[in-house]
């Protein structure tokens, strides 16, 4: 399904993928962590070969996944347990375990739940558990699948902003997205189309292509769409905002600029 | 069609943990089920009256014990009466020639109903009950976790023949975890069939291929997303280092206690005195 | 008939596993109406009981407390025909592509015509009207396997289910969740042409903002069981401390709109296309 | 196979078919007009999931699906029908390496194979083990128990005959993934 595909990702990365339905994104991913081997070429992972089977374990460990459906990643009938899932696979000994479970909830601030079972938390909660499970793991990274898609804007909120925070704390963080205006908070935006890296770099280069980008079934951030109006009859107003924040800084800015004029 | 019948329970979870955390809550899970199954043995074995009146006043002291309130064990009971009055009228007309003794009551042609025969009848029935009730006590009063963490535990022994324990456990506590979210996706689909149109369990019950045929719109999804969501929770344990056969560690550990061993000693010792001593009626 | 009410709930209230510890009270007082025509979004913060309301419209549940008048018959009464009910409103559910239970595509669009007892010509052509109303060829797609379609191509065969029995009432639950911009958007502007050019009522419950703003007429916002606002996308999206009260999240155009008030600029916050938000913009940025 | 322990596959495959079994078994059987005895849809599934994962997941899906079943249900377990359960999943599962449904062909052949096993493991379960069991552990009427038995595998030999062999189809055709893929173009 994947050609032809190169690119390597640093250490503390902020990584967005973007594409439309059935172009290769969580093939892509699936290879992150040895999930899927490639037919041709090599995946490494911080030096390991995903081909290698003994290496497997490694991989996984320091590269966590979470996917698209909340209530398919919760193997245990109560929330802590399954957060230890992981760590019991490892082998982590109980003491540190209960640590580290502790740790990852707090993360996610769902401490106060860990002795529910996954049927009475909401989807955005569940996800936020998966999330834990994977923290507890202390990976280097995490891959997020469409992580956000099955929740609503409060449960996207709240996910956004665990991955935001784990960025912060130097976790490199590779996020599958539909949502334009997501992709624009990464440092860096993939495009995939069948199977090829299309597009490579941050997102404000990526959005100045607007009309490729509707080739491709996909879209710029609404803030950015408002801009380029704006831009359309005052010339002066960049066209290359991506986010809240710079349009406030350009409104800013203009209001000088006319006023010096004027 | 009633409204009512879209609504399955969502939460099912085996007997409906009841948490009062009192002192039957807080036995080790493993000598709870130790314990109940060696009384619901000698239970099952009694025939006399005696013993089972003593079996039944002791189902309900574990209720009491327990904090849980009686009902709950009753309407444990309720499903099953039709199907313990059903064994009663049978084993009355039928066991009669099996078990022949005491006093004739009745006899027309192979009926023949005895002394014995009722006394099997009436016991059969409360023994019946005490097994719910029991059986109710251990479930209301062990979350489902711990009762998976019994099993595990009381298996493992069984390592030492190269059975999967551990991988059984996970079976177990997959499908536990699963239950409450087949539930919901069952609900969901009759109420979307429904909305198309579907009856169910319509029509005369001896076309019984045509009433198969109505459950097609239901267990075909239900297989479907039974699929993908194995297909999706492969992915995930496998993510997060899931390797079959591996050796893993336990997040929950569980240590008898003192207090265990006496509530173990104290449960054979009446389960040996029911099924042994020799009730004079 | 634009004054005509074709769905009224007046003080609806459910209570789900009555009578157990886990007792849980999902509507209460609750009352809406819909007239005739209109599309009518129901949002509200994720259990505040948008599906259980929707479920009532065609009896699916029937109302516990209170009334709930479809088309002037009330359901409540025993005695109404329940399945000429279902042909009236539709529903479609959330991710209805799992319900799909046919291998073939045209198969499974005609099982509701089918079950409503319709002669097999009439079942064709409905089908083939719904499959095009959702824009699926129906010659082309009719005997395709359902199980080797997209997402989108898979709920739009959903809908088309729905679609093919007619119904004067559409309720949709999240009926874009999940899909790609493109699959999402495809649906939406399905959903708007039935409204305008097929005059049918539309009833949906969305999380997506941009989605009610663009749909919706008219909205009614949902917590803790019951509605706690109703008005047009205007006066809902202006009401800046409500939302964030009940935990509805604002269309990225609308959000940037706020900001601009923060920061003390005076501009209108009922707009929320992308060329109203601009023209407020470049409003700011002219006066002095 | 034999010293290896299951796969993740297999384990959650065993999982997941428990549940939906389980709840096959407690809200999609209908009332077959005789007491206690249901059509149960949910032998259709075990028989599916038996063809596809095997005798050993079909055994366990049937015993750890019925005992939690009844344990839900009564909060105590029948024990000698959870045996029978285990035992039709295994016997059904025998079918597994003759039908081979992962290749995605089923004709006629296989459909025979699958209904003429269905039909001997579930006649063997219902009619003979079921019966037995229930006599030497619950000390039942002999006389009752046989025809309940009867009863009851008849209708799930019909149930299993008609959504067993649908669901065999439906799956069969999903694994022949070849010739989809072009039409999806
Ligand atoms: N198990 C499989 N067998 C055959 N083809 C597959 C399989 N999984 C995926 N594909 C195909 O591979 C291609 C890429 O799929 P992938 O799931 O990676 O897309 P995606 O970009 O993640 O799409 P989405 O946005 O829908 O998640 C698709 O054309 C899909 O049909
Ligand atoms: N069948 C049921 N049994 C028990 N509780 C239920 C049932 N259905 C819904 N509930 C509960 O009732 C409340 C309202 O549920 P409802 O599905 O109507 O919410 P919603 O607004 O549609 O939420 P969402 O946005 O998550 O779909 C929730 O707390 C839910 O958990
Ligand atoms: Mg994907
Ligand atoms: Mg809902």
């Amino acid at each position: 399904m994947l050609k032809d595909v190169s690119f390597s990702i640093e250490p503390g990365e902020y990584v967005a993928i973007i594409g439309h339905n059935g172009s290769g994104k969580s093939t892509l991913s699936k290879h992150l962590n040895g999930i899927l081997t490639p037919a041709s070429g090599d995946v490494w992972v911080n030096g390991r070969n995903t081909k290698e089977s003994r290496e497997i374990r490694f991989i996984r460990q320091d590269v966590g996944m979470v996917f698209q459906h909340p209530d398919n990643q919760i193997v245990a009938t109560i929330v802590e347990e399954d957060v230890a899932f992981g760590l019991e696979n490892l082998g982590v000994p109980r003491d540190e375990m209960k640590k580290r479970v502790k740790d990852a909830l707090e993360t996610v601030s769902m401490y106060q739940y860990r002795n529910r079972p996954p049927h009475h938390l909401s989807g955005g909660q569940k996800q936020r558990v998966a999330i834990a499970g994977v923290l507890a793991m202390q990976p280097k990274c995490i891959v997020f699948d469409e992580a956000t898609s099955m929740l609503d804007s409060y449960g996207r909120q709240d996910v956004l902003q665990v991955m935001r925070e784990m960025n912060n704390r130097g976790m490199t963080i590779i996020t599958v997205t539909h949502h334009m205006s997501e992709a624009a908070q990464a440092d860096r935006i993939l495009v995939i189309e069948s199977g090829r890296i299309v597009m490579d770099g941050p997102p404000r280069e990526i959005f100045k292509h607007k009309d490729r980008l509707s080739e491709l079934h996909l879209d710029v951030p609404a803030v950015n769409q408002i801009a380029t109006e704006v831009h359309r009859s005052l010339e002066d107003f960049s066209a290359d905002i991506i986010n809240e924040d710079e349009f406030m800084q350009e409104i800013e800015k203009v209001k000088k600029l006319v006023k010096s004029e004027g | 069609m009633v409204a009512a019948e879209f609504e399955l329970s969502r939460n099912i979870t085996i007997g409906q943990y009841v948490p009062t955390g009192s002192i039957i809550h807080r036995v080790d899970p493993r000598i709870k089920v130790l314990a109940f199954t060696i009384i619901v043995l000698a239970i099952a074995l009694n025939t006399s009256y005696i013993g089972n009146a003593m079996g039944l006043l002791f189902s309900i002291y574990l209720f009491w014990l327990s904090k849980i309130p009686i009902s709950y064990g009753l309407s444990g009971v309720k499903p099953a009466i039709p199907f313990i009055i059903i064994l009663a009228v049978l084993q009355l007309l039928f066991q009669g020639s099996i078990f022949s003794g005491g006093k004739t009551y009745f006899e027309f042609g192979f009926i023949l109903i005895t002394g014995e025969s009722i006394r099997l009848v009436i016991v059969s029935a409360v023994r019946f009950i005490e097994i719910i009730f029991v059986s109710s006590v251990l479930t209301l009063s062990t979350s489902t976790t711990e009762l998976t963490h019994a099993i595990q535990s009381l298996l493992s022994p069984l390592k030492k023949v190269k059975f999967p324990v551990h991988e059984f456990s996970l079976v177990i506590t997959i499908a536990i975890r699963f239950v409450p979210t087949f539930a919901i996706e069952m609900e969901k689909m009759m109420k979307a069939q429904a909305s198309r149109g579907a009856e169910f369990g319509t029509g005369e019950w001896w076309r019984i291929i045509k009433r198969t045929k109505e459950m097609f719109p239901i267990i075909i999804p239900l297989f479907n997303v039974a699929m993908h969501r194995a297909e999706d929770l492969i992915l995930a344990m496998e993510s997060r280092c899931y390797i079959p056969g591996g050796t893993r560690t336990a997040y929950t550990v569980y240590e008898v206690k003192r207090k265990d061993f006496l509530i173990l000693g104290a449960g054979t010792v009446f389960a040996v005195f029911l099924f042994a001593f020799p009730f004079p009626i | 008939m634009a004054d005509k009410n074709i769905i009224e709930v007046t003080n609806l209230g459910h209570t789900y596993m009555k009578g157990t510890p886990l007792e849980h009270i999902a509507l209460s007082e609750t009352s809406i109406y819909v007239k005739e025509g209109e599309c009518v979004a129901i949002i509200g913060h994720t259990g505040s009981g948008k599906s259980t309301l929707i479920q009532h419209f065609n009896g699916l549940m029937r109302p516990e407390s209170g009334e709930v008048i479809i088309d002037g018959e009330n359901i409540a009464d025993k005695n109404i025909d329940i399945k000429s009910l279902r042909r009236k409103v539709g529903i479609v559910f959330q991710n209805p592509e799992d319900q799909i239970f046919e291998s073939l595509v045209g198969d499974d669009v005609a099982y509701g015509p089918f079950k409503s007892g319709l002669p097999v010509k009439e079942v064709r052509e409905r089908v083939k009207w719904a499959m095009s109303v959702v824009g699926l060829d129906f010659d082309e797609m009719k005997d395709r396997q359902t199980f080797a379609l997209s997402g989108g191509q898979k709920r739009k065969v959903a809908l088309a289910g729905i679609l093919a029995l007619k119904p004067k009432v559409l309720v949709l639950d999240e009926p874009t969740a999940g899909l790609d911009p493109k699959s999402s958007k495809e649906i939406l502007e399905k959903i708007q042409d039935l409204n305008k050019k097929e005059k049918m009522t539309i009833v949906f419950v969305s999380h997506n903002m941009e989605e009610v703003a663009f749909l919706a007429d008219r909205i009614y916002v949902m917590a803790e069981g019951t509605v706690v606002l109703s008005g047009t996308p205007r006066e809902i999206f202006t009401d800046r401390e409500k939302m964030q009260k009940y935990h509805i999240g604002t269309p990225e155009t609308v959000r940037l709109l706020y900001r601009l008030q923060a920061e003390g600029y005076s501009v209108r916050a009922d707009a929320f296309s992308i060329e109203e938000v601009s023209k407020e913009v470049l409003k700011v940025l002219s006066h002095n | 196979m034999q010293n290896k322990a299951l796969s993740t596959k297999t384990v959650v495959a065993i999982g997941i078919g428990t549940a939906v079994f389980l709840i096959l078994g407690r809200f999609a059987s209908l009332p077959s007009g005789i007491p206690n005895t249901n059509i149960e849809t949910s032998y259709a599934f075990l028989a599916l999931m038996s063809v596809i994962f095997g005798p050993i997941a079909g055994a366990l899906i049937g015993f750890i699906g019925h005992a939690l079943k009844d344990a839900i249900m009564w909060g105590s377990i029948w024990w000698s029908w959870v045996i029978v359960s285990g035992i039709v999943g295994l016997l059904m599962g025998l079918a597994w390496k003759k039908i081979n449904i992962q290749s995605g062909v089923l004709g006629t052949k296989q459909i025979v194979t699958f209904n003429v096993v269905q039909g001997i493991a579930q006649a063997v379960g219902w009619f003979l083990v079921a019966p037995i069991l229930d006599i030497l552990i619950y000390a039942e009427p002999a006389n009752k128990v046989f025809v309940q038995g009867l009863v009851a595998g008849a209708a799930n030999i019909v149930t299993v005959g008609v959504i067993g062999s649908i669901l065999l189809a439906a799956y069969a055709k999903t694994r022949s993934k070849t010739d989809s893929l072009d039409l999806e173009a």
